[in-house]
């Protein structure tokens, strides 16, 4: 069996739902076995026996996260708190925010603080772009990877 | 009492916290890493909060990050479970600093057992036996002679640095001494850039018999009684049982009473346990104490009736121990058998999907695990995923009901150790209760 | 001891059986239906056999199939568990008639207790107070209005040939007696066709207690405490608990003397349960005595430590009991909560697929059901599908950690009673341990 | 052996139940699998999280049975055993079998003895037509619904 042979029995199977092939001839053994596909099914499996009400949990304590579909809105890059701790838009009570809906934030430019063990951890923005939503309250508990803002990209700013 | 805990823990001992927890009336918050959002312990606590990525060191161990999420959800006291910060004093003594209630020993305790020179100094200093051997490192040929005279062949050799049988040697006679000491102090150095070397007595068979204590705030210490975790491969426990079939009451009594003048001695509140070298001739040996609760605690709390995790946050809460020394009676067998996620024979890890998990059940099976049907076992942490426990009136019984139930775990999809529980379990030699730490030694020698 | 037992049930009493045969290294057959080739009891016998088909007449309850099993298979005896063929005595005999051991009381007592009236004079006449009232039936007004009287009001007039409620009167004084008397008649003979109806004295708010027993087959007999079984929706139990909230030790004594005297009345062998009527002031009045193992007979397990099915087997081997009355104990608390694939409101089936299936676990917590991920509930049997048991050294913690684990409880796809309890686990009349087999009236009324 | 009747071999699977194929012949040895085709979700779950052991069983203790693809064989008629017993293919030890294969049975004619508690059950063929396998040995136990005869209907004898 050469090559060309074993292209061709390849390429016969990925058609088919054979799973599994083996030829023995002469000494030489050749056995073919399709991987399991079960990447997919096995996810969805997955949220339809356990996670459901495990989502349900995690909206009613964060609200904020699980209402927006963060990944169904192409190229807007989502801010997420990189540690846990709670949530201020302004430097002082009685500042102003950092930014509000609208701003224009260049990269590198302090967008929020997350205070954690009384050390305020200054966020910054991590690209160009309009900050098109802040999705939690001033004041507010985040965890990590909690998404704080919208950044819709600007190309030339 | 405390009105909310935070557990920072994952899988079957942030579940088990959670258990008691919620048996005191006591409102759990549970944390976790990107990687386990599905887990059981975050579906039934009543709140949670991601620390990290799931990498453990980033998320479970993730100090500042825990302690903002007790801070952010108002819990009183953290439980730190076992592994991860359960022994790091430093995490406790944060704890302590912002306010609060570390569940375990203080930190200076924790600092003191975890540094296992300072820990044997100390045990020697109250008179708790330790394992024969020289004061700190050997130099000299000369000395190495004098030490190895004194406690007796044969002796083991270990680097100072050492870990993982590197720079390990073990004597059997004065002739060899030398030359194996040269060894040793070579191999150490090019394992671990050093060539300090200690002596230490060498038991072929010994046991490992721990002792489990309680102590309040108040000065009330007891002991719950021992249990054997011989069954060990490379350090790892696989199989514990309470009690051991080599103590007599005597004995208990005698191990549990050392424990406990141990644990005075260093102040210690909470809950601990002291693990201990036993001979074939009963003595025993301190080596060192774990700080924690620990994995095999539901053996002790099988033969004793004792919710050892409710003591723990009774302890924490500042309550006196509502049991008494004369009030602990050894009722029964119990064994556990720890079910990772790994090859039974080469105990590789295997990760992955659980395509069909049905724990046993019936009398005098208990099951402590995190597992379920179509959960996916992540490759990033330890990798057991069930604790399977019973209790019958005698060790022959329990026996029988060990193997009934492991017959009756049902886990797919991954590779478990139940088959190996099954053959340990079927062994004469486990039978008759004759076992030491090199069981699985000869029982792997004996298969092939 | 048998090598090879049939058992001729399903569902999680088979597995129970099968569970006691493992251990006691016997080997296990299961019959099934051909709607339960897939059931649990029959994957973890060592054999099995098709029976018939769906219907339980014609499967569980064919008893020459059955019996044939039995022999293609070389068992040597046949564990009926409860329901079907359990209290059937024709079956107890074709059994003997076959030379296999039917795992039960004799056919002679099956028959005995199965007969309500005879059972009843055999009660009265050993001395066992039963429900005082008429003997047998009341024809004419005189005769009511004589006995009524005798045994005081309030009374209950019966009809001899029914159930379901229908034919039934609760008189509360004299005056009313005539008229309800003529009623019951007339409803008795409407419903039933017979106006026969006979008077027995009414208790407004009786407890259901109930006594296990065991007796082995060379006279010993003991008693193993009572179950409270008053949690009850139209004579079906729901919630169980061991010991009784209302049963002191002294009246256990009574209650449980009185019960082994019955049983050795009646020369009975085997597990065995006396049922009485416990009225407020500690008088308590037989009712029936079941033949057979019941479905809350784990809760005296766990108080007790006795595993009941091996007992049964045990004395069906012809061994003497290992116990003595002075050697049982009550250790603690223990609480059963049938879970049913029901509508937790209405109690109507709710069979099909559970489509996820996760049982609780932890510290006193059992589980015995057949239930498992992807298990589809037939509707052809009882919807029973699981007995959630808990034990713990209290009955105030018994009760919370019921709580802890219905919450854990994980059954989706079908409805099930997991609501249900949990409500009445929150009842304060319940909590208190002030309840009687009204209590679900009253429960149900003050919800609406 | 050559790709082209490679290929056949695996059209002839697709269009069949047959699952595994393994042909060995002058020491060339193929051996084909067919693939877990997943398209009924709730029944492929059910097995793969349970009975698969259990059918397993099932075959170990009646092999008969479980090896035959039964309802695959259009037209033919299963005579399953309606009682639990032993199975005889004739009256007496000594004497000849009722049928063997081949032969035409007709609708009420006995074709063989099921013993149950010391009694004899005849059971008759319920359909006209030619016994086309046997599928228990004389002398075995049999459970209910236990497939004992294949007959291959006749149109009018």
């Amino acid at each position: 069996m050469n090559i060309k042979e074993l292209k061709e029995l390849i390429d016969l199977m990925r058609n088919t739902d054979i799973s599994e092939l083996e030829i023995e001839k002469g000494g030489v053994k050749v056995k073919l076995k399709k991987g399991h596909s079960l990447a997919m099914p096995a996810i969805t499996r997955v949220e339809a026996a356990m996670p459901q009400n495990i989502e349900r949990q995690v909206i009613s304590a964060r609200e904020e996260k699980a209402a927006i579909p963060v990944e169904e809105e192409k190229g807007i890059v989502i801010v997420t708190s990189p540690l846990v701790g709670t949530f201020y838009r302004a430097p002082a009570p009685d500042a102003k925010p950092y930014v509000e809906i609208g701003d224009i934030v260049k990269k590198g430019q302090i967008i929020c603080l997350v205070e954690a063990m009384k050390l305020m951890n200054e966020i910054e923005a991590d690209i160009n772009g309009r900050i098109s939503a802040i999705l939690v309250e001033s004041g507010q508990p985040v965890e990590f990877g909690q998404p704080l803002f919208k950044i819709e990209p600007t190309e030339d700013l | 009492m405390f009105k909310k805990i935070l557990i920072a823990n994952r899988g079957e001992i942030a579940l088990r916290i959670i258990r008691a927890c919620k048996e005191l009336g006591i409102k759990t918050v549970a944390i976790h890493s990107v990687a386990d959002r599905n887990s059981l312990h975050v579906r039934f606590a009543d709140e949670s909060v991601c620390v990290g990525p799931a990498e453990g060191s980033l998320s479970y161990r993730n100090v500042p990050n825990i302690i903002s999420a007790a801070e952010i959800t108002d819990a009183e006291a953290i439980h730190p479970g076992y592994g991860f910060l359960a022994e790091n004093a430093n995490f406790a003594e944060v704890c302590e600093s912002t306010g609060i209630k570390f569940i375990g020993p203080s930190p200076e305790s924790i600092a003191l057992m975890g540094d296992k020179a300072k820990a044997k100094e100390t045990m020697i200093k109250v008179g708790v036996p330790v394992l024969p051997g020289s004061d700190g490192i050997i130099a000299a040929e000369d000395d190495a002679l004098k030490v190895a005279k004194k406690i007796g062949y044969p002796v083991i050799i270990k680097a100072a640095a050492g870990g993982g049988g590197r720079g390990m040697r073990v004597v059997h006679n004065e002739k060899d001494l030398v030359n194996s000491f040269l060894m040793a102090q070579a191999e150490a150095h090019s394992a671990f850039g050093s060539n300090a070397v200690y002596i230490e007595k060498f038991f072929i068979e010994p046991r490992h018999i721990e002792v489990q204590i309680l102590a309040d705030e108040h000065g009330n210490t007891i002991y719950l009684g021992e249990r054997d975790c011989s069954i060990q491969r490379r350090h790892q426990k696989l199989i514990e049982e309470a009690p051991s079939p080599a103590v007599s009451p005597e004995l208990r009594k005698k191990m549990g009473e050392i424990a406990v003048k141990a644990a005075r001695a260093v102040n210690y509140k909470n809950a601990g346990t002291m693990e201990f070298l036993l001979d074939k001739i009963g003595n025993f040996y301190f080596m060192e104490m774990n700080t924690r609760i620990q994995v095999e605690h539901p053996i002790t709390e099988m033969v004793t009736g004792i919710d050892i995790v409710k003591e723990q946050i009774k302890i924490a809460a500042g309550l006196p121990l509502e049991y008494k020394q004369g009030d602990i009676k050894i009722n029964g067998h119990s064994i556990e058998c720890r079910i990772n996620a790994e090859c039974p024979e080469k105990f590789s890890p295997s990760p992955g999907l659980i395509t069909a998990y049905h724990p046993p059940g019936g009398l005098g099976v208990r099951v402590d695990s995190a597992a379920y049907t179509n959960y996916t076992v992540p490759p990033y942490y330890d990798s057991m995923i069930a604790k399977l426990i019973v209790h019958a009136p005698t060790r022959e019984e329990a026996i029988i009901r060990m193997k009934r139930a492991l017959d009756e775990y049902i886990i797919e999809g991954i590779k478990t150790t139940i088959p190996f529980h099954k053959k340990v379990l079927n062994d004469p030699d486990f039978n008759r209760g004759i076992f030491y730490t090199n069981f699985l030694e000869k029982f792997n020698s004996v298969k092939e």
